[in-house]
């Protein structure tokens, strides 16, 4: 039971980073991107190459894998930079297919569908850390000082700039805010964190293949944020661990028929979103509902 | 939980587990696969091989790699099992490095992809990989039918990769040619336009390598957009399902040769009850899984026997000294790289029903 | 034209010869003025004359189509909105762009920091723009309701926030877009002293303005706009009596 | 010729694409409605198509019935979904979650009533005849396309000669002053709703005898739907009907150059070059801020 | 003067979110006036508009036109009842041309497509400003240019009541005094009841009939325009 827990709180933190990554845009920014998963891949994918050819020390895979993340994540910024709202979401959309493709196809980095197996443990300092004990000090640690990062920047005048451009673009450049600068590196910043929950996934599972990173991802991390609290602190993490422990609460309900488990977890994971929104629209720690009354 | 499994001596109960598809799309052979191995364990409790019982802790690998690491993690680090009992190309590979890294066994029993051959020491298979049917079926068909230029079509995973490898190496050996390739990603679903690209190549035969319900549409279209050219496939094909489809009619299609009438009497015992339990005939998969199971049965009462402890390492190296054992179908060796030999067969389709046209032996 | 008082003042800007074209519409057509420093200068006209237009220009949400500007001499024809704004150049919009979600507070501090990226401060840099944060919020009376999201103020209020949002800041030129219309006379009667006070200390404003009883309030000088061209650029009285401008654009009284 | 026959097989499958499309376009280009559920309906119709028809009860039973489920999913989800999320702030993102939510829970149900695996409508119509030599056209893509351009006829002139397209442009500016104006704005959002239901109607029973039918295609014909509304302009129909006969053909005839699972990389590198380089679409109004 | 009552708000408690903006509101609008509603930002006068017109529901109290109760009609109802509105900001739709907004406006109200060109005429004929940007979509017209379609729509349904939110607002002065005096003249001409809602007071009593001021929710003063024409009065009032 213990060693179970370990693991899932070890899952729970490495998508709470992710979560808290992609609040960062989206809460602050008002940057919805249907892409955070593509830099979770582009992470875990860097950091196993240079663990697999070359030196598994978390100080050259996390480096190199932040790298490829906020390298990659210019092309993120480029329609972040023209358009807003459904035409950056339809934007990231194309984005996450064209990284699938490219994580299935480009066999030699990614193993393609396959993927890769015996991914080396990570290396810190010379210790090999694999056991769900001591790794879960890891991701929590990296959970703790991304929280903390981001949070320094949201409380920072970047923050604000950033929600300002997120109300209003015009008058944010109207009182001096370079608008494209600070959303593209806000968007590197978030993505090149990302990267980092990325390695740490990839050398906790071992394995690691293109449906790891695939939109379902990216979606489930969005519904982490939203269903937490967009714009909040806690929001993410509870997001991530009410998602993540949902699926284990299910499977403990003996009486549902083995074959069909999975159907009624995803029917009930479905409708739980549907009705979360309806209910609480500004996620669990965000603001209650506040209707207005209205004819019609 | 944990300070039971440190019990020594005496009677001792013994759990394996087990990574099956048991919901998602692939649900259907988790059943499939239960059905084998449920049996292997009332006859060995039956028998009392073991000083305890035997039970299996079933986990949901939902047929993906992702949810099978998940319960890999599980059934190792909770659970505690020495023995695995894996399905799935996909998940063999994702969960190989776990059962290495934790002296953990895995053993497959329905995955086919020939990378399946290469997962490491803790990594074994009670099947025959694809790459004996594809080495099985080429030189007969160009032997007996006079098939020479081949399309391929795949989808493009390890497995569908692995074919590719295979075939251009076999056809080139047998004389034979591969005139083009196509490859479908795995949630495809529209083909027509695959058909015209085959119509085009001219082929003599089609090859088709994929899946279930994929596997079943791309007969469906091809056929429909006026590829009329022999069809081959592999043994995930020959499913009821496809059975049913006009369209299969005439497919050519290999399989795992198992010698149902066999006399031995694990065979015999094997058929008997299954017929009785189930109500239907036994298929290659629960063969499979039956013998799999089995399979740590009778590593674990050699080690028993020896006072040993049953874990991984020691159950590898029991596998090792012994090689040979007394399987369903007969007395089996596995090969250096943890694989079993079966013999191959070709079948084809007639009437909705398979007929084997030859079967070919690689000898053990 | 008659030389007038206002004419003396320190030119801060230089607009000469600026066009821009929408379509067919002529929205600024050559447009030649100067804003000088220290005084409150009005720019009337009809509606479209291209009054907002001619701010867009000047702040570059808007490229021109010809013409310069010059600001403290220096040409800023390219220049972009945000960097207008850190060389002292700041507007309100005719439709506020408030930060809506932020506090009121928010709003003002986003506004006094021109920085993109977070840089250092001292001691002393940090209590300066509380003060100015502090200072404005109590000029706009808003002090009391800080704390409140910018959205749920009433709309007199969301007026004045968008005018401490410009006076925190340290800009010299103010360019206000009809920061009074919809306000109810007591409330404007507050919003003049405040500029007439700011002005005092040193801004240089350009307002636009439809109400007759502001425009005769506060003008040092107005300009008047009429489908793109400016047919004057004067001493109040002079442009008030104009009998031509009267009948385009104020009606009967005066 | 082998160009020829693909460019068939791509319009077949534009056709369809725009069909969905236009009814995505129509409803989240007037309600800003991010319905991505309309997957859901498409499945919701093709299904029930399939149930009747296999059931016996023939063609135009199924027709009846999935088209009335298709509109009756897409009111309902209206009414006590959207309606409700709306009500509040309603912001695009909650109704995205929702909608996405209602979506899942629809590909499982289904799976669970009619089985996770492919099943197909059978039907000689799928069955190619050989036009001219080595040209294989099935009578369903002249259905296809005789559908689409039966459809986008009675739409054009519909929302041309009723005043509804002009109140479903308005109710995307501005939903309160819609009230103003003395229309009412549930009305309005209803139409969309079930004139965007109607449409995927063709294109899911036309898909269930051409390539089969899985409870998850939905989401393959979410995604194309929404690229063919992103290129073709958000609230245009011909742009989006343009735009989803160009995914088809561009995925049919990148078949000459790459292997097949290029070919949806293919589709959304051109919605991502669309939206970086010209975002209001083909024929879209002007769309960046 | 004892006119009809054709629109009348009784006892109306109203506000947004549990806190009401109005409170315990009675006005009556009698036929063929113009009643001029004033009082400070935020007095809530807006909110009594949106009550009237069905925008916004009424805690308690009622509404009441030509004798009957539509406190519980929507907005397409009373529509119906020959009212129509002239909401505060900007309203037009900014994708759709002037054109298209006037037929809209036309079609939600039921004119007879062979009826619409002559009202289009009829209208631009009292703002033939107008004329100028028929065909542009509304997005891109000035902030004044825009006040004057949301108007020009009103006007076109041929209301016989008419509630006007703030017009003024972005006018330029002439144009403003220019829109009235037409108004004026139809009103007259028409028998139309108006309820004015004005910051611009001056402008707006001169042509009204009787005048109502409120604060913070309340109904202050009720009487005629001439008396508030001193300033003091007026300051006093606010
Ligand atoms: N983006 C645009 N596209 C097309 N025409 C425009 C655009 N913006 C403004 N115009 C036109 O340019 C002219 C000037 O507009 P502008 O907004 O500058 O007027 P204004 O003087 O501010 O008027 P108001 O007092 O009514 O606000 C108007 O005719 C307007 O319709
Ligand atoms: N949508 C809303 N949500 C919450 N509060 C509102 C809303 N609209 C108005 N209020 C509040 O209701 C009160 C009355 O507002 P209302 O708009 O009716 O005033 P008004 O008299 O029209 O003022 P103005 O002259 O500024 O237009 C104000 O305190 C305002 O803040
Ligand atoms: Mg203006
Ligand atoms: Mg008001």
């Amino acid at each position: 039971m213990e060693a179970y827990l370990l693991n899932l709180v070890i899952l729970i933190s490495i998508y709470s980073t992710l979560a808290v990554t992609l609040n960062f845009i989206m809460g602050y920014a008002g940057i919805y991107s249907l892409a955070h998963a593509v830099f979770f891949g582009v992470g875990a994918y860097a950091g196993t190459f240079m663990a697999m050819h070359f030196n598994a020390s978390i100080f050259i895979t996390i480096p190199v894998a932040m790298l490829a993340g906020a390298v990659l994540s210019l092309i993120l910024a480029l329609p972040a930079l023209r358009v807003r709202g459904e035409y950056f979401v339809a934007a990231s959309l194309g984005l996450q297919v064209l990284a699938v493709t490219i994580f299935s196809e480009w066999k030699a980095v990614t193993g393609g569908i396959g993927g890769l197996i015996g991914i080396p443990p990570l290396d810190i300092l010379g210790l090999e850390v694999f056991k769900p004990s001591q790794f879960i000090f890891v991701t929590v640690g990296v959970l703790v000082i991304v929280l903390i990062i981001i949070n320094r920047l949201v409380h920072s005048s970047f923050g604000r700039s950033l929600r300002a451009i997120r109300d209003s673009e015009s008058a944010a450049a109207a009182f001096g805010k370079n608008v494209p600068l600070i959303k593209t590196i806000s968007v590197v910043i978030s993505s090149a964190l990302t990267a980092v929950a990325g390695v740490l996934y990839a050398s906790y599972l071992s394995f690691i293949n293109v449906e790891s990173f695939m939109l379902d991802t990216s979606v489930l991390i969005m519904a982490m944020v939203i269903i937490g609290g967009t714009g909040t602190q806690a929001g993410p993490i509870v997001g991530a661990a009410l998602l993540l422990i949902l699926p284990s609460i299910i499977s403990y309900l003996d009486f549902l028929p083995q074959t069909e488990i999975g159907s009624i977890q995803q029917i009930i994971y479905g409708l739980g979103m549907a009705l979360l929104m309806i209910y609480r629209p500004g996620g669990i720690v965000g603001r209650k509902k506040q209707s207005e009354a209205g004819k019609e | 939980i944990g300070f039971l499994s440190f019990g020594t001596a005496a009677a001792q109960d013994h759990t394996i587990g087990a990574l099956f598809p048991l919901s998602g799309p692939n649900a259907t052979y988790g059943d499939v696969f239960m059905a084998g191995s449920d049996l292997a364990v009332e006859h060995i409790n039956a028998d009392k091989m073991l000083s305890g019982p035997m039970s299996i802790a079933y986990e949901d690998s939902q047929g993906l790699p992702q949810p099978a690491v998940v319960g890999m993690t599980k059934l190792v680090n909770v659970t505690n099992v020495p023995y695995v009992l894996s399905a799935f190309t996909g998940v063999s590979k994702a969960i190989s490095t776990l059962g290495n890294r934790n002296e953990v066994v895995a053993v497959n029993g329905g995955g086919v992809g020939p990378d399946l051959a290469a997962l490491g020491e803790y990594f074994w298979n009670v099947i025959p990989l694809v790459n004996l049917e594809v080495r099985a079926v080429m030189p007969y068909l160009i032997k007996e039918k006079g098939i020479k230029r081949v399309v391929l079509i795949y989808i493009d995973d390890p497995f569908g990769n692995s074919i590719l490898d295979e075939l251009e190496s076999t056809l080139e050996n047998a004389g034979g040619e591969l005139v083009e390739t196509m490859s479908v990603p795995t949630t495809a679903q529209q083909f027509s336009g695959i058909a015209a690209k085959v119509r085009a190549a001219n082929p003599d035969a089609v090859y088709i390598a994929s899946y279930g319900a994929q596997q079943i549409q791309i007969v469906k279209q091809l056929r429909d957009n006026g590829v009329d050219q022999q069809l081959i496939t592999y043994s995930g094909y020959l499913v009821p399902d496809a059975l049913a489809l006009p369209e299969t009619e005439g497919i050519i299609a290999t399989g795992q040769g198992v010698n149902y009438e066999s006399d031995d009497p694990i065979t015999k015992r094997f058929v008997t009850d299954y017929t009785a339990k189930y109500n239907s005939a036994p298929t290659a998969y629960n063969v499979n899984y039956y013998n799999a199971t089995y399979l740590f049965a009778l590593l674990a009462q050699a080690l028993e026997a020896e006072g040993k402890e049953v874990t991984g390492a020691n159950l590898l190296a029991k596998r090792k000294e012994i090689g040979t054992f007394d399987l369903v179908g007969g007395n089996v060796s596995f090969q250096e790289n943890g694989t079993l030999l079966f013999p191959i067969q070709v079948k084809t389709v007639k009437n909705g029903k398979a007929e084997v046209l030859d079967t070919i032996d690689f000898g053990n | 034209m008659v030389s007038s008082s206002t004419d003396t003042q320190e030119v801060l800007m230089e607009i000469r010869n600026v066009d821009k074209a929408f379509g067919g519409v002529k929205a600024v057509d050559n447009v030649s003025m100067d804003l000088r420093a220290g005084i409150i200068t009005t720019l009337v006209g009809p509606n479209g004359a291209g009054k907002t237009t001619l701010f867009n220009l000047i702040t570059g949400e808007l490229t021109k189509d010809s013409g310069t500007i010059k600001w403290l001499g220096q040409p800023i024809n390219r220049i972009k909105p945000f960097k207008a704004a850190r060389a002292g150049i700041l507007r309100t919009f005719q439709d506020l762009r408030l930060f809506n979600e932020m506090s009121v507070e928010e709003n003002v501090l986003t506004s006094v920091e021109a920085n993109s990226v977070p840089a250092p401060m001292t001691k002393s840099q940090r209590t300066a723009r509380s003060e100015k944060v502090e200072y404005a919020l109590n000029r706009a009376g808003l002090f009391s309701k800080r704390n409140i999201r910018a959205k749920d103020l009433a709309y007199a209020e969301r007026k004045f926030l968008s005018m401490a949002r410009v006076m925190a800041t340290d800009a010299r030129l103010w360019l206000l877009d009809e920061p009074a219309s919809g306000l109810d006379p007591n409330s404007y009667e507050k919003f003049l002293e405040i500029l007439r006070e700011e002005v005092k200390q040193g801004v240089t404003v350009c307002i636009i303005e439809h109400n007759l009883d502001i425009v005769i309030g506060i003008s040092d000088r107005i300009a008047f706009l009429d489908r793109g061209k400016l047919l004057a650029d004067d001493e109040p009285q002079t442009v008030l009596n104009d009998p031509e401008l009267r009948a385009i654009y104020f009606g009967e009284r005066t | 010729m082998l160009a020829l026959q693909l460019m068939i097989t791509g319009l077949q499958t534009g056709a369809l694409y725009a069909l969905t499309a236009v009814g995505f376009s129509l409803i989240f280009g007037s309600t800003r409605i991010f319905h991505f559920a309309h997957g859901a309906t498409f499945i919701i119709a093709a299904y029930l198509f399939y149930f009747v028809n296999v059931s016996g009860f023939g063609v135009t039973l199924g027709v009846i019935a999935a088209t009335a489920g298709a509109i009756v999913f897409g009111l309902l989800l209206n009414r006590f979904v959207y309606v409700p999320i709306q009500r509040d702030e309603g912001s695009f993102f909650t109704v995205f979650v929702a909608s996405f939510g209602i979506g899942i829970v629809i590909q499982n149900v289904v799976g669970m009533i009619f089985g996770r695996g492919y099943v197909t409508v059978q039907t000689p119509l799928s069955f190619s005849v050989e036009l001219m030599d080595g040209l294989y056209v099935s009578p369903l893509a002249w259905i296809s396309m005789l559908c689409a351009a039966i459809f986008f006829g009675i739409l054009w002139c519909f929302l041309k000669y009723s005043n509804l397209g002009l109140s479903l442009r308005a109710l995307a500016d501005n939903p309160d002053l819609v009230r103003v104006f003395g229309l009412n704005p549930r009305f309005i959002s209803s139409c969309a709703f079930t004139i965007g239901s109607i449409l995927v109607v063709p294109a899911a029973i036309i898909s269930g005898a051409t390539t089969g039918l899985n409870p998850a295609m939905g989401h393959h014909v979410m995604l194309i739907s929404l690229a063919a509304t992103i290129v073709g302009g958000i609230g245009s129909v011909a742009g989006t009907l343009l735009a989803g006969l160009a995914l088809g053909l561009a995925e049919s005839l990148a078949l000459l150059y790459v292997d097949s699972q290029w070919t949806e990389a293919v589709t959304f590198a051109i919605l991502f070059l669309f939206i970086i380089v010209r975002p209001s679409g083909l024929l879209g109004r002007s769309a960046a801020h | 003067m004892n006119n009809s009552v054709v629109l009348a708000a009784q006892n109306i408690t109203a506000g947004y979110g549990g806190h009401p903006a109005i409170n315990d509101i009675t006005v009556e609008l009698r036929e063929d006036e113009v009643l001029c509603l004033i009082g400070h930002n935020g007095a809530g006068k807006s909110t009594l508009l949106k009550c009237l017109f069905g925008l916004l529901a009424s805690e308690s109290g009622s509404v009441m036109i030509d004798g009957q109760d539509t406190t519980r009609e929507s907005a397409r109802e009373i529509s119906d009842r020959g009212v129509a509105m002239v909401p505060e900001g900007r309203g037009v739709f900014p994708s759709l041309s002037v054109r298209d907004i006037f037929s809209l406006g036309m079609h939600a109200s039921g004119v007879p497509k062979k009826e619409q060109s002559d009202r289009v005429e009829w209208v631009l004929d009292i703002l033939p400003a107008i004329t100028e940007f028929m065909n542009r979509p509304a997005g891109t017209l000035s902030g004044g240019q825009q006040q004057m379609v949301s108007i020009g729509r009103a006007l076109l349904n041929r209301p016989r009541i008419l509630l006007m939110d703030e017009p003024s607002i972005g006018l330029a002065p002439k144009l403003f005094q220019d829109l009235l005096a037409p108004i004026r003249a139809l009103q007259q001409r028409e028998k139309l009841s108006i309820l004015l809602v004005e910051q611009n007071v001056r402008e707006a009593l001169k042509i009204s009939d009787r005048a109502v001021v409120m604060k913070s929710g309340a109904m202050i003063w009720e009487g005629q325009p001439a008396e508030l024409e001193d300033n003091e009065r007026l300051m006093e009032l606010y």
